[in-house]
């Protein structure tokens, strides 16, 4: 099982998946209508290391984090 | 280096505490940059959301570009509420020459606009407002959201 | 706003006192440039003489310039003996904006280096010795020494 | 009268001569063999406002600066 957590304003609890790389994580993301325009300006980390690629493989214990626009200071 | 505070930020203090700090270092250039709450739109104030691990890393990679050009930076950020006319934010830099100093907290303040994993509200009414018009997605925005998976 | 002093700054006082003045003002930044003697080639410390007539109203036209983008400049600087790790220069930019502090903090500070008519002595074994290898001759030095009179 | 005020490091007492533009000034200086280094790398301000010419006019109280080489800072 991986865990997705969702940060800043997405403000949705985090979730619990079985997925093999990033890519399974977006396919079920996108199965919910309302993360959809957080899945298009969100950026995303795995185990608190930004990521670029779908092929990112996951393992269990994994955490993937979503990042929405961001605006410190 | 880093420091993280609930609420406002008390800014002659850190001010003066890193000065301090650094006084037998040897540099030449200390600035600082100090953000404050602008009093506009009717805002309360700014509410803070920060993912610090990220944070960390983030800061860290910065301050190891710093140690390559003998300068070193600090930096403090608040959490949760910071009223209008407080500063929520300073990052300094402190520098052997000028234009190190001078060039770097430029693009430090910058980088960290657009790469800072913090979240801004605004305090409207007592309810917290996303700032997404002032939002900046991070490099790389989007991954998830592709048609090509 | 701009503060002339015999010796030293106190640095961390100059740096609260300003941001307490314009703490209702609704800046949204405020940059502090800090120079600090640097203990090298054996120097005592640093030495300085101002000529203030051209200094205020050099300050004065930079003020103005601060004034169209909605900013102000604070400076302070000292004048005789600062001894090393003593600081001897602050320059401070209050914006509303951003950018503006960052891009006139730069100018600021190098047009000062160029132009501001203050002269720099090193101290060693107690003398005073121009610093000519590090200052910079005034655009359009030289006006009376050309054969063309 | 004008007199002639040397800045900084030059380290020379002020003196008066009669001119009637900054070319005069220059003409007189030029005299004094250990100016000329200076001359060569001083602006010049009339009355404290930094001037370009030598066909700048001098009256009687003026007051001419030479201005050598700065370090603020």
């Amino acid at each position: 099982m991986v865990r997705i957590e969702f940060l800043g304003p997405i403000s949705k609890p985090a979730i619990e998946m079985e997925a093999a790389t990033l890519a399974d994580v977006a396919k079920a993301l996108r199965e919910d209508a309302e993360l959809a325009p957080w899945l298009e300006n969100s950026a995303v980390a795995v185990n608190d290391t930004l990521v670029s690629g779908l092929e990112t493989p996951l393992k269990s214990g994994d955490k993937v984090s979503l990042l929405p626009p961001v605006c410190g200071g | 280096m880093l420091e993280l505070y609930d609420g406002a930020l008390d800014v002659p203090a850190l001010l003066k505490r890193w000065y301090e700090e650094e006084a037998q270092s040897n540099y030449g250039a200390y600035i600082p940059f100090v953000g404050t709450v602008r009093d506009e739109n009717g805002i309360e104030g700014l509410s803070f959301d920060i993912y610090e691990p990220i944070l960390n890393s983030w800061f860290d990679a910065w301050q190891e570009r710093a140690a390559e050009r003998g300068a070193i930076l600090k930096m403090a950020h608040s959490r949760g509420d910071v009223l209008t006319h407080e500063s929520s934010y300073i990052a300094a830099i402190f520098s052997p020459k000028r234009r190190v100093a001078l060039e770097m907290i430029e693009e430090f303040v910058e980088d960290f606009k657009a790469s800072a994993p913090i979240w801004k509200y605004d305090l409207i009414n007592g309810e917290r407002v996303y700032a997404d018009d002032r939002s900046t997605a991070i490099i790389g925005s989007g991954l998830l959201a592709g048609g090509d998976a």
